[in-house]
């Protein structure tokens, strides 16, 4: 039965390809969009094929979910007026396919001299496993082998979250202003789904320890979650005040900044976990990049600054 | 034709497919489009190559590629607030008043944020804050 | 053998709900008719296929994350059926402002 | 002392986060220049210890296959100990210039200089000292979303447009490097950039890898012909902006090729790499130059020039490669010393010309050359400065663009092709235009144009870079070798 997998997997990179030609090629942007985000939800199935339980998780709340929602409101803001689709001189066009036919050569035969039986470094992880505070492997890579990339990612996520608050700061970024009268069969939803998107996710954070799972899918839940809750017309992140919306969207950083000072202090590596105490350490920081990955998705989508009341004064 | 040289073959087209629309510049959003493909097939390549071994796939992909799509998601949320920041702003600019957002004074029009410079709101506020 | 043959029915009735579906969408003249199309089909689909999984699952924490998942699915699908379709019938009434 | 490897990453980090969330605008701005003035000691203590004893090794957690290793060397330390010195004076320039108008929004914009830069800097420590190409990828994706929101504070239609293209330009490069990285990683199973140097040899997969990463180091170091979104992010950022960003992030890119090509691709590399980027350098100086000399906007002029000193310290690639290769645990990559030396005295004097550009424009009010009318006898020490900065990137005695210069005539001697040449040429044309820019200042001032006063805290910061980026001539960088 080994060819049924195998006709699925094409099936799916098939599928991936033909979504991505359609995404790039139609004319009509909304299309387009539209494409990409049933493209990111094959991608989600690719992950699984590549037995990538978290990457899936992942990719259909982010590469789907999210980059569709901001696309869709950016386009519905720019397409509208404009409309007219600029399209690319031929000459332009046939350059870029040359290079880019060039690259791709290129890389097939790269890829013909990747070993095709390697186990790069699974052995190690699976022999270091053990010592680390957590079971699953790709959370130990996350917040233990390479923390500072983590590190460094919630870093990232915060200047997107600066840039954009900058710009909603000019008023160049209309916040959406979601004509969307709260209609009780949607508040009705919202009402039923807060509870489970809260107790899912918190599952999701507990169970990134020995289970595909983790921080940034917990978090990007929280934030589908507290969109949803904008979008019904509870404004919760709106309504925080500032103070506290940039202590939650740095708290990421800020817990990882604690964690590394603490270590450093103590004359350990600066992201060198201690053995004893590792395990709480570890749901401690998820914890903290699941609630600053949560705000900073509401902040990134719905805009934080719908100042219902006037600016207060800061001390 | 194994699971690993299906999805790296993939993650190669997708690539070159993605660097193909960017080169060809279309608007800001397809551009965005296109260079989120390019994502996406990188880290399909990638984590195909965790899957080269019979006893399960290795970690280490799998965490990079999440720390991408992470990254790629922040980029893009830049990309996007700067693309209507830039659009709302040739609204402005050709005279079209804009409904809904609190335009104040000069402020939109770009305050230098330099202490002192010419707009008169700006001078005040400066000084009254030292 | 009768549980694996009950599933690869019930899981083939559900592919062949959503081809329907997706036939709505594509026949289907104006966007109330599709909307309706795609929501039961789908809906339905989604239901038999939980069903033939059901059967297969080996625990019964298993099948309540099935029949979770279809329940949010059904959930979310008719409620944003039922916002497009209140958003659509706005539209139909006063004119086309934006193209 | 390896320790102060890791304060280097974590005092800028934490700062971000303290100046980000502090309420008022004072506290933010008195954090993020305490902060600038803090970062000084790390960097100094790591230059000391590698000057002394040779590169330090760091481990932030694991060993390398597994974990993430930070070294710094020569070339490593003093660039770290450039973006101390550049980040505190700019600061400082910064914290005069910039308002602080009472906080009515999430973010206010000039309040976001101070946690943006100091992003930047943990971003481009982490660059220079990283030694894991993943943690590379993301320590570059930090440094450019930072000058990418660094660009749009002043959120007028130039900066945001320019900060956009700068965001799409440098988007496609950094997905071409992590391509690059992750056919390495496919090939030896490792990200380790020494390890990776050691495995790897000729062959398609090494020179496509090599070809993507180099493409994207381009891309983001806006090196010719992949620099066309800087003069616009440059010339129409903040001065404080524009001297970060031309006096320190590109330096990031500058260093990344270097590392990249010396120390993952050492056997990989073939002479007529070398040449092809010398002869990409020589078109970029000279097309950069003219068009810096046909520039009528003084901030754009600079940054065109930047792109043009970029092909100079590119020269040093070619001459490298030709140049007789060092042992692998040599304290600097050999052959580098004039690039080096030549990035430095950069790295000062173009920010202490973006600043005193600053303070010009603060009086004339106007960044167009033909407005700067008058400045000169108004702006004494800013006009010093401006000068002193011009002296040095002319290569002229005692400065360090004069080492830098002595340093590429040693190499160039060996090598078969003249590249000192092409270096005597481009500080030709660098002072053409920078001829251009004085000229304009020293006319005198148009009749109805009223200067404004400039607070003397706008040109000191500038005079201070411009004295360092003479001093740097006085240290025996040139002479002993390390």
């Amino acid at each position: 039965m080994i060819g049924l997998e195998v006709v699925f997997d094409v099936s799916v990179a098939v599928l991936l390809v033909v979504l991505a030609l359609e995404s790039l090629y139609t004319p009509n942007l909304f299309t387009s969009i539209a494409f990409f985000i049933a493209f990111g939800l094959v991608m989600a199935l690719a992950w699984v094929r590549l037995q990538a339980p978290d990457l899936a998780l992942a990719e259909a709340a982010v590469g789907a979910g999210l980059t569709g929602v901001l696309l869709l409101d950016a386009a519905r803001e720019i397409a509208a007026v404009r409309g007219v689709e600029r399209t690319p001189r031929s000459m332009v066009r046939l350059t870029s396919l040359l290079v880019a036919a060039g690259v791709g050569v290129a890389l097939v035969a790269a890829l013909l001299e990747v070993p095709p039986r390697a186990a790069g470094l699974a052995e190690a992880v699976r022999e270091a496993l053990p010592l680390t505070a957590v079971e699953h492997g790709v959370t130990s890579v996350l917040l233990d082998f390479r923390a500072l990339d983590t590190f460094f990612e919630t870093a990232v996520l915060l200047l997107a979250v600066i840039t954009v608050l900058v710009l909603q700061a000019h008023q160049h970024v209309r916040i959406i202003p979601w004509e969307l009268s709260a209609s009780p069969v949607l508040s009705g939803l919202v009402g039923l789904l807060a509870p489970v998107v809260l107790v899912f996710s918190g599952y999701l954070l507990w169970a990134g320890t020995h289970a595909p799972g983790g921080a940034f899918q917990a978090g990007v839940l929280l934030g589908a979650g507290g969109i949803l809750l904008e979008l019904a017309g509870v404004h919760t992140v709106s309504r925080l005040p500032r103070r506290a919306l940039r202590w939650l969207l740095s708290l990421g950083v800020a817990g990882f900044a604690l964690l590394s000072g603490t270590l450093l202090l103590a004359g350990r590596g600066l992201l060198e976990l201690p053995g004893a105490g590792a395990r709480t350490i570890v749901i401690a920081l998820e914890i903290a990049i699941a609630v600053s990955v949560a705000l900073t998705v509401v902040s990134l989508v719905v805009g934080s600054n719908l100042r219902l009341e006037p600016p207060e004064q800061e001390p | 034709m194994d699971t690993f040289l299906t999805f790296a073959l993939t993650g190669v087209v997708l690539f070159s497919l993605g660097l193909q629309e960017v080169l060809a510049r279309p608007g800001v959003l397809r551009m965005l489009i296109a260079v989120n493909v390019m994502g996406s097939g990188t880290l399909l390549f990638f984590v195909s190559l965790a899957h080269r071994h019979a006893d399960g796939p290795d970690p280490v992909p799998h965490a990079l590629a999440l720390t991408g799509i992470v990254v790629t998601l922040a980029a893009t949320a830049a990309g996007l607030a700067l693309a209507r920041g830039l659009h709302r702003l040739r609204a402005e600019g050709s005279g079209g008043r804009v409904e809904g957002g609190r335009v104040e004074g000069g402020r939109s029009q770009g305050a230098g944020y330099e202490r002192g410079r010419s707009e008169s709101g700006r001078d005040e506020q400066g000084r009254a804050d030292r | 053998m009768v549980l694996d043959g009950l599933s690869l029915l019930a899981v083939t009735a559900g592919v062949l709900f959503f081809v329907s579906g997706t036939l709505g969408i594509l026949r289907f003249p104006d966007v109330f008719s599709r909307l309706h199309a795609l929501t039961k089909a789908d809906g339905l689909g989604l239901g038999l296929i939980v069903l033939g999984l059901a059967l297969q699952a080996t625990s019964l924490a298993v099948i309540g994350k099935l029949a979770l998942v279809w329940i949010v699915a059904a959930l979310s699908g008719s409620t944003a059926c039922y916002l497009m379709a209140h958003f659509e019938l706005e539209r139909a009434q006063e004119p086309h402002d934006r193209a | 002392m390896s320790a102060a490897v890791a304060w280097l990453i974590w005092l800028p980090l934490a700062a971000a986060v303290a100046s980000f969330v502090a309420g008022a605008g004072r506290a933010r701005r008195a954090l993020g220049l305490a902060a600038s003035v803090v970062m000084l000691l790390p960097a100094l203590l790591v230059f000391e210890a590698v000057r002394r004893d040779g590169p330090q090794r760091y481990l932030v957690g694991w060993p390398a296959p597994l974990g993430i290793e930070l070294r710094a060397d020569l070339l490593s330390a003093a660039l770290v100990l450039l973006t101390a010195c550049v980040g505190l004076l700019v600061a400082a320039y910064a914290s005069a210039s910039l308002t602080d108008p009472p906080s009515q929004h999430a973010v206010d914009p000039p309040a976001a200089f101070w946690s943006l830069w100091l992003l930047l800097s943990a971003g481009l420590n982490a660059l220079y000292l990283s030694t894991d190409l993943f943690n590379l990828y993301v320590a570059l994706e930090m440094v450019t979303l930072s000058a990418i929101g660094l660009v749009s504070i002043p959120g007028t239609r130039a900066t945001i447009g320019a900060a956009l293209v700068y965001l799409l330009a440098t988007l496609v490069g950094s997905l071409a490097f992590l391509f690059g990285v992750a056919l390495l990683y496919g090939a030896h199973g490792t990200l380790e950039l020494y390890e990776l140097g050691r495995l790897l040899e000729g062959g398609p997969l090494a020179w496509s890898a090599m070809g993507l990463m180099t493409l994207g180091i381009m891309v983001k170091a806006a090196f010719f012909p992949l620099h066309f979104w800087l003069p616009d992010a440059h010339g129409h950022a903040l001065p404080a902006v524009s001297a970060l960003l031309s006096g320190l992030v590109v330096k990031g890119g500058f260093y990344l090729l270097v590392r990249v090509w010396f120390d993952a691709f050492p056997n990989v590399l073939l002479p007529s790499f070398g040449l092809a980027l010398g002869l990409l350098a020589l078109v970029g100086i000279v097309w950069a130059s003219l068009h810096a000399v046909s520039e009528g906007r003084l901030k754009r002029l600079l940054a065109y020039s930047t792109v043009a000193q970029l092909g100079l310290m590119l020269l040093t690639v070619p001459l490298a490669i030709a140049g007789p290769g060092g042992g692998v645990g040599a304290s600097i990559t050999p052959g580098v010393e004039p690039g080096l030396a030549l990035a430095l005295s950069h790295g000062l004097a173009k920010a202490a010309l973006f600043l005193s550009a600053g303070a010009f424009i603060h009086a004339a009010g106007s960044d167009a050359l033909s407005e700067l009318g008058g400045v000169a006898r108004r702006l004494p020490l800013a006009l010093l400065a401006f000068a002193l900065a011009a002296w040095t990137l002319l290569g002229l005695p005692p400065s360090g663009g004069y080492e830098a210069k002595a340093l590429f005539e040693q190499a160039a001697a060996v090598g078969p092709i003249p590249w000192q040449l092409v270096v005597q040429g481009g500080t030709l044309l660098t002072a053409l235009y920078l001829g251009v820019a004085l000229r304009a200042a020293f006319e005198p001032a148009a009749a109805r144009k009223r200067l404004r006063a400039v607070p003397l805290a706008l040109q000191i910061p500038p005079l201070l870079l411009a004295a360092l980026a003479v001093g740097l001539g006085l240290l025996p960088l040139a002479s002993g070798a390390p």
